[in-house]
């Protein structure tokens, strides 16, 4: 049977009209909406995405398809530290696809996008964060850790794995 | 129809469905246009991306609300505050056409003084539309170069379903919005041949051709085709034959491919009735409801299996073209009646039904320029006089058949039945997407099934919090008539105080509760608006 | 305190994400703490600033660190925080600057072919505060144009500089402007993109964090000159201090009155909103962008009609890069000849290259245009690490192509980097040495565009991943004779039939190191052998027996248990449970692990 | 007005006309895939590129609209090169199995392969997989066939204003998506599958029915609402197993659920085969509701429905039927005049049928009760 989208809780939709709110007053757009539900979610979650869809009367397939588009939207939860290696092009030459397989290994994580079981870390090959001259380089969360070695890296995320440096 | 026919004297579409795109303005009113007329509803949507403005007012809201620029939500019974509110508005803005109530209209002086009363404040305790939005839904649909105003049942199923017609009649006559490409007023048939089977003078009072029986003059010439002597007496209608019938004026009935059953209002009474017949003939594809009660059962074709032709909405008629043949030994209509005929003593013989369609044209001028091989091509809409007519997008160019067209002031009066303490809910009913009509056809389908496999009913998800109603609860609807078990769906389609049950199924029959109370003018029965109650099982 | 020995020192510290990186806000904390813990010990007679300031270019030498002292100015190179207290104590209270750590003479070899005018403020200004720009000269460029110049004025003075888009295709400007402003509407919209998504380019962001009112300035005359009131900053959410930098700068222009209505009393109103991507390379395409700006789908659409004619929700919109609104406020300033007198015939001005990879002076250069890649390369890159030998300079990111040695003295501009198969493109330049496989990098930038392809028409969604997969094969050592010719068919099909810019550009890459380097495919398809020994599975690791000393350092590193050996005798490797991940051969220092 | 020379041949045409739409008053035929004339232009599939002179490199002809003097070419050497590398590359993309396709033979990329003579394929690598199947009753959706043109996600939007549909992700992994990947729940109209020209989207009901051989396909009208929709049945030995629409009639060959999916009543082995004859007493209540038989294949088989009602009814020959009616109506009509009887007619019959059932109640019989549910 065809029923209306399914609710949400009181006090998530209290935050999904100040996100309306914000969208309104300041002519945002969908993308806009998706960046600020991401920002408080940590991921693009189904019910708010239907509640925006019924509020502003655009199909939730819209919204579906620029989420699957923009490589920042995440439909899952991701770990509390995300830690990022650069695969631009001064990165790729100075080696980035060894750091990127070394920080895998040190996560035990298999492929990108990967988060790990006590979901604290999650892995990503980002595209060039414009720090090229101080390439190949790490990110985690928004700091950035440049000229990294295989082994540097091993000892960063060790570091990050006792709890030092990693932040939300 | 009778309310259209009263003012224009015709009573039919004014346009066609491809000129709703061109509209500037469409004023719907009382139609659930993208689930019962799903096409017309395109165009509609079509007009709206094409920059019209689209002013819906349905006490629901329906999803054409989605496509809309002004939704006004009425409660269910108050179209007539409404209406003559925005004239009211029209009036006082000086936004009429002056011209066209001198030239084309007749009772205007007389009209215009019963508006006084209707302000925009008064309609909107009424209605309980906002009085600002009726000012601006008048000045919209009156500013307009080419408004069109759309309805269906929501107008026309209520005890002063006539009224409401002349309260749009009016509205379209004030403004000038008649005889011209692209605005005028349009009922939305329901059924793929209603427009049809009333062309066909399957109405008590007419023949073929809206020629009233008890004309002398066009008796005469119905008895000198037809060979027998004709009563000019008019007949009961649908709603009058159940009365006669319990009354035990109404013997026999012949029942042609209908389930009144399921469709008439207040269905217990509607089966004591047929179960009080001496003789009752039904005639269809499936064992209905009705077929349950019949003496005789006649297997008759489908759609697919028999050639013909249907008249659509916009006075369209098109062509049927038998695809397969009939299972078993069912038979076309046209072969049952014609055989019965002839064992009765009245002779008849066609060998083709078109022989039939030049004999409609011989009678009723509108469709004398038809016949199949110029319908095979594409339909013509009538009047379609001579062979070599292309027929007639939309009526009234250069005046209407009754000459000018008449003002009817009207009043607001309350719906038959109305909410009160012990059933505080108005009950509507109307129809889904993914069904039709009293479902034999639809509700066979397992696809359709899939997605809506059962009735259920529309309630504000306030109203279900007071009552303490969960979606997807079993719940028990009554009205003084009857009482059903029904699925409870919340949802903001239905507004605060209103319920919403469609009629399409058997198990949970909304015409259990419906009143049968009529219009007194076309006996039409208040299927829109009675009052209910609402429990948890 | 005596007054009349009050004197002011200003320590200037280099945080541009770079800066960042190497430690730049710990640095000014450590000198911020050193100097506060001095003041209460020692009654300074001195006040002491602290700036911050963008990216100022020699990144490879990050922190970098300025101390003004009146009128003279010393700068310090690789400072970590541990090191300001030594420079508080003998520098600046001591008058005597640690030499050993001041920049030396690579410093100003990196400079010395340089020609600053956009990076001239970028690294000397503090970009938090709207006065340092205004000091300056800030946003008088504005003001000129405001009382002196009606807006045909400035297109043709803008078209007398013979600017060109810096985003890639070098489209002349003023042109753009002047048909923006013929096209009829009441609405217009100035798009400043910032997306900048070429990996291995970060010119626009260092101009943002460092000068962020430069572009304001000039979005704010593009805006007067077409007839627009209202200007979009579509920056990447990837570049988080320059969003930060930027929205601070819009708010400040906005207290000032420079930005809103009626600016410096004139009819001319202008606002700027800040939309940001949302990681998709492909919105760097105007149309593109545009629907990202709406906010739909990144996906271009055919043109006509051009943005010029039909933009941003339907009105006409000019699309101009970073770089190229920040030159507008200068060269209104000091006038079209002064621009037009720099650069060669049919490329005018400068560049802002972002030089990475293989050399030893990395970091963001501003350039003539007409400099060689030579002089770029080697005098002011410093030659390649290592003193390996180059092989290949790739410029133009994805969309453009490598230019090998030979051709080292072509002058950069436009043209000529067009002719051999390149492109200037936003300004990326990384310079590969013969450590790189030239079908490595056709196939890492493939890979890219592959990834970045929105999808939407035939020839790049499935194109460049048929391409790629050739590659792939190829670089696996499952290369077929005809692979060349088959890439170099669907190379030219891609380009011809599709849509956007990323389709038509994106077999670029592969295009120009065939053209350069075939005998490299040739080796592998033919002779499955890497010649720069980069792609792993044609590689074979082995012991050289003379040179292994038993160490066992190898076996330790082998991740896969490939390597057997006894200590203090000779290892072997096993080639049949062998990664080829190299790390025997990292860790080896006696050069005993062979590759081939 | 412009004027614009294609292919040699000049033509006036509108400012705002596409080069494919002055291609086609010229009757010049140009490929496409993506385009589709009542949706807006789209200019993804490449194949209708076409060269202009003046510009550097071929544009597809449906998204550019005409310049005055503009010289177009739509077919050389190497334009037909081009397209048919699109080609290729879009096949080897595509399941190569026309063999047990529903649409092949009506199947535009079918037909583009076969012009285009494409059996060997220069470009093999890898194809999308996708297992998972749309659970809903109507419509297929093999996402492998898609070749992103994007006419559903237009229809349904920009016809049906629903937006069930988007395109999403990116790039190779691109594909048409319901919201978050689920069964796809919409007015299931059907317009996308009217408009998929391969066998990406089809009607469940369809599989396996038939597909050109043997089909008969009727005109006609739909048999449900008052709009009056065009119908073209398609009826393979005596089953009318798809229905379409043509694009030329006042529905512009959109239809509703109804009207598209809508016609197993046809077949429902629960339809009337025979005349039936009361056998039980008027005040019998009736047996409990029975279930529908719903869907149903074909062939008629009523021995359930005679079972389920035979208590009540019993067959008898038409003859024995009619002759029954006509003996009961003659009495009552003898004994309590002609207004004792009352007709109801069909808003569900033909017109034909209408006038002849008024006539017979009207001369037949003699009485004006005749009326149909006209009110509900």
């Amino acid at each position: 049977m065809k029923t209306e989208g399914e609710t949400v809780a009181a006090e998530t939709a209290a935050i999904l009209e100040g996100i309306l709110k914000r969208y309104r007053d300041d002519d945002g757009n969908i993308i806009s909406i998706l960046q600020d539900v991401q920002d408080v979610f940590g991921y693009i979650r189904e019910d708010a995405v239907n509640w925006f869809s019924k509020k502003l009367d655009i199909p939730a397939s819209r919204f579906f398809g620029v989420v699957t588009f923009y490589a920042q939207f995440h439909l899952r939860p991701r770990g509390k530290n995300i830690v990022s290696v650069c695969c631009g092009t001064a990165c790729h030459v100075k080696g980035g696809s060894k750091i990127a397989e070394q920080v895998k290994k040190e996560l035990h994580l298999n492929s990108e996008g990967e988060t790990t079981n006590d979901k604290r870390f999650t892995f990503e090959v980002v595209r060039c964060v414009g720090a090229c001259s101080i390439a190949p380089v790490v990110l985690v969360n928004s700091k950035v850790y440049g000229d990294m070695t295989v082994d540097s890296t091993s000892k960063l995320i060790k570091k990050l794995k006792e709890g030092a440096g990693a932040k939300k | 129809m009778a309310g259209l026919a009263t003012v224009f004297g015709s009573g039919a579409m004014t346009n066609s469905i491809t000129e709703i795109e061109d509209n500037d303005v469409l004023f719907v009113i009382g139609s659930n246009t993208t689930e019962t007329h799903p096409i017309i509803g395109l165009k509609m949507k079509k007009a709206v991306r094409k920059g019209a403005r689209l002013i819906v007012a349905d006490p629901r809201r329906i999803d054409l609300v989605r496509f809309a620029h002004l939704w006004l939500r009425q409660r269910p019974g108050t179209d007539i505050a409404l209406l003559n509110a925005m004239m009211h508005v029209i009036l006082a803005e000086g936004l009429e056409d002056k011209r066209f109530i001198e030239e084309w209209t007749e009772g205007y002086d007389e009209f215009r003084k019963t508006l006084n009363e209707y302000t925009p404040e008064f309609a909107e305790k009424l209605s309980g539309v906002p009085k600002d939005d009726i000012v601006r839904a008048a000045r919209l649909y009156a500013s307009a170069e080419k408004a069109g105003i759309y309805y269906t049942m929501g107008i026309t199923q209520h005890s002063m379903g006539t009224n409401n017609v002349f309260a749009i009649a009016n509205l379209a006559l004030l403004t000038g919005n008649l005889g011209k490409e692209n605005s005028g007023v349009n009922p939305l048939r329901g059924q793929n041949n209603v427009q049809g089977a009333t062309d066909m003078g399957c109405i008590p009072d007419v023949y073929p051709g809206y020629q009233k029986v008890h004309i002398p003059a066009i008796k005469d010439k119905f008895e000198r085709a037809w060979e027998r002597k004709l009563s000019d007496r008019p007949g009961l209608t649908a709603t009058e034959m159940t009365e006669a019938a319990i009354e035990g004026r109404i013997k026999a009935m012949y029942i042609m491919g209908e389930n009144p059953v399921m469709s008439d209002p207040y269905m217990n009474h509607t089966i004591k009735a047929l179960k009080g017949l001496d003789f009752l003939v039904v005639q269809d594809i499936f064992m209905t409801e009705t077929a349950e009660l019949a003496d005789v059962v006649l297997p008759a074709a489908s759609f697919a299996e028999k050639d013909g032709t249907f008249t659509n909405t916009e006075r369209k008629v098109q062509r049927v073209g038998k695809a397969v043949n009939p299972p078993g030994e069912a038979r076309d209509d046209l072969r049952i009646i014609t055989e019965l005929s002839n064992r009765m003593g009245y002779l008849m013989h066609y060998n083709t039904p078109e022989d039939v369609l030049h004999e409609i044209g011989s009678l009723w001028p509108a469709m004398a320029g038809m016949d199949y091989r110029r319908l095979e091509k594409t339909g013509l809409q009538w009047p379609c006089p001579t062979k070599d007519h292309p027929g007639t997008p939309y009526l009234f160019k250069g005046g209407f058949p009754r000459g000018k067209g008449a003002f009817t002031p009207v009043t607001a009066i309350p719906s038959k039945e109305l909410p009160d303490r012990e059933y505080p809910y108005v009950l509507s009913t109307g129809r889904v997407l993914f069904h039709y009509h009293t479902g034999t056809m639809t509700r066979r389908s397992e696809a359709l099934n899939k997605v809506i496999p059962e009735a259920y009913v529309e309630i504000n998800p306030e109203d279900a919090m007071a009552i303490g109603i969960k979606d997807s609860e079993r719940i028990r609807v009554s009205s003084r008539r009857g009482s059903i078990e029904i699925k409870a769906m919340l949802t903001d389609r239905a507004g605060r105080g209103m319920v919403f049950i469609p009629f399409h199924f058997r198990e949970a029959a909304a015409n259990v509760l419906t009143n049968d109370a009529l219009d007194p003018y076309c006996k039409i029965p208040e299927l829109k608006v009675c009052a209910v109650r609402i429990e948890r099982i | 305190m005596q007054k009349n020995n009050l004197k002011k020192v200003i320590v200037r510290v280099c945080i541009g994400t770079g800066g960042l990186a190497a430690g730049g806000k710990e640095v000014i904390d450590a000198f911020k703490k050193e100097i506060s813990d001095r003041c209460i010990d020692i009654d300074l007679d001195f006040t002491c600033h602290y700036q911050k300031v963008g990216c100022r270019g020699f990144c490879a030498r990050d922190v970098l660190v300025d101390v003004v002292d009146g009128d003279k100015s010393l700068t310090y190179q690789c400072i970590k925080p541990e090191m300001a207290a030594r420079i508080v104590d003998e520098h600046l209270i001591g008058g005597k600057p640690v030499k050993e750590w001041l920049i030396d003479d690579t410093y100003y070899a990196f400079h010395a072919k340089q020609k600053k005018i956009l990076l001239k403020d970028c690294g000397t200004i503090d970009p938090e505060d709207i006065n340092a720009y205004i000091d300056v000269g800030g946003y008088s460029g504005i003001k000129k144009v405001l009382s002196e110049m009606n807006p045909e004025d400035v297109i043709s003075e803008i078209k007398a500089s013979g600017l060109r888009g810096r985003g890639g295709a070098g489209f002349p400007t003023g042109l753009k402007w002047e048909i923006c402003r013929k096209t009829p509407g009441d609405t217009k919209y100035i798009i400043c993109n910032a997306d900048e998504g070429d990996p291995g380019a970060f010119m626009d962001r260092s101009i943002i964090e460092g000068n962020p009112h430069s572009v304001i300035e000039g979005m704010m005359i593009a805006g007067y000159a077409v007839g627009s009131d209202h200007g979009y900053v579509y920056i990447r959410a990837e570049y988080p201090f320059a969003v930060e930098r930027l929205r601070l700068a819009i708010s400040q222009a906005h207290e000032r009155g420079y930005l809103g209505k009626n600016i410096f009393g004139s009819n001319f109103g202008f606002d700027i909103k800040v939309k940001l991507g949302a990681g998709a390379f492909v919105c760097g395409e105007e149309t593109a962008l545009i629907a990202s700006i709406e906010g739909q789908r990144g996906m271009p659409r055919a043109k006509p009609p051009f943005p010029v004619h039909h933009g941003l929700w339907g009105k006409p919109t000019v699309i101009n890069n970073v770089e190229t609104l920040s030159n507008i406020p200068y060269i209104i300033r000091n006038g079209a000849q002064w621009y037009a007198s720099i650069g060669t015939e049919k490329s005018k001005g400068t560049k802002v290259f972002a030089l990475t990879g293989k050399v030893k002076n990395t970091g963001l250069i501003e350039v003539p245009m007409g400099i060689t890649l030579r002089e770029i390369i080697y005098d002011i890159g410093g030659g390649i690490i290592g003193d390996r030998e180059f092989k290949a300079v790739q410029t133009g990111g994805p969309s453009g192509g490598c230019i090998p040695a030979e051709m080292l003295d072509i002058p950069v501009d436009y043209e000529s980097l067009a002719q051999v198969g390149s492109i200037v493109g936003s300004g990326g330049m990384v310079v590969l040495d013969e450590t790189d496989c030239m079908v490595n990098i056709a196939r890492f930038f493939l890979e890219f565009t592959q990834a970045e392809s929105c999808g939407k028409c035939v020839p790049c969604r499935i194109g460049t991943k048929r391409l790629l997969e050739i590659l792939d094969r190829i670089t696996k050592g499952l290369g077929r004779e005809g692979d060349i010719e088959l890439l170099q068919k669907l190379s030219s099909d891609i380009k011809a039939a599709s849509l956007c810019g990323l389709g038509q550009t994106a077999p670029n890459p592969v295009l120009s190191t065939i053209r350069y380097f075939r005998e490299e495919y040739e080796a592998h398809i033919r002779d499955k052998k890497c010649p720069a020994k980069v792609c792993r599975d044609l590689l074979t690791y082995y012991i050289i027996e003379e040179f292994c000393k038993g160490c066992g350092a190898c076996l330790r590193a082998c991740p896969s248990g490939a390597i057997t050996g006894e200590k203090k005798k000779l290892h072997k490797i096993n080639p049949d449970i062998c990664i080829k991940c190299g790390a025997c051969f990292e860790v080896c220092k006696f050069k005993a692990v062979g590759r081939e | 007005m412009f004027k614009v020379t294609i292919d040699g041949k000049t033509i006036e045409v509108q400012e705002g006309t596409t080069v494919l739409d002055a291609a086609k008053m010229l009757d010049i035929p140009i490929p496409t895939l993506c385009h589709h004339p009542k949706l807006t232009p789209f200019g993804g599939c490449r194949l209708c590129i076409v060269e202009i002179k003046g510009i550097p490199r071929p544009v597809t002809s449906c998204t550019t609209p005409v310049s005055d003097g503009m010289e177009v070419t739509t077919s050389n050497p190497y334009i037909e090169d081009l397209r048919k590398t699109v080609l290729e590359l879009i096949l080897s993309d595509h399941p190569n199995d026309c063999m047990v396709c529903e649409k092949a033979g009506d199947c535009t990329l079918q037909e583009l392969a076969y012009f285009y003579g494409i059996r060997e394929n220069r470009f093999e690598g890898e194809r999308r997989i996708y297992t998972k199947r749309d659970g809903n009753p109507f419509i297929e959706r093999d996402l492998e066939k898609c070749i992103m043109c994007g006419r559903c996600v237009k229809v349904c939007d920009e016809v049906e204003g629903v937006g069930a549909i988007d395109f999403g992700y990116r790039g190779f992994s691109s594909k048409i998506c319901t919201p978050f990947g689920k069964d796809l729940n919409c007015e299931f109209c059907g317009q996308c599958v009217a408009v998929c020209p391969t066998g990406a989207l089809t009607g469940k009901m369809w599989k396996q029915k038939g597909r050109q051989k043997d089909i008969k396909e009727i005109e006609t009208t739909c048999p449900y609402c008052g709009c009056g929709c065009s119908l073209t049945l398609h009826v393979r030995r005596n089953e009318v197993i798809k229905i379409t629409s043509r694009e030329d009639t006042l529905n512009e060959g959109w239809l509703c659920v109804k009207g598209r999916f809508s016609y197993s009543f046809i077949n429902s082995p629960d339809r009337l085969t025979k005349p039936l004859i009361r056998i039980a007493p008027k005040d019998q209540s009736n047996p409990p509701l029975p279930p529908f038989v719903k869907g149903g294949r074909g062939g008629i088989n009523n021995s359930l429905l005679v079972t389920r009602y035979s208590s009540l009814f019993r067959e008898a020959s038409w003859d024995e039927a009619v002759d029954y009616i006509a003996k009961r109506l003659k009495t009552l009509k003898d004994k309590y005049g002609p207004d004792a009887i009352a007709g109801l007619s069909s808003a569900r019959c033909t017109n034909e049928e209408n006038y002849l059932f008024q006539k017979f109640m009207r001369a037949g019989i003699g009485t004006n009760n005749i009326d149909h549910c006209a009110r509900y």
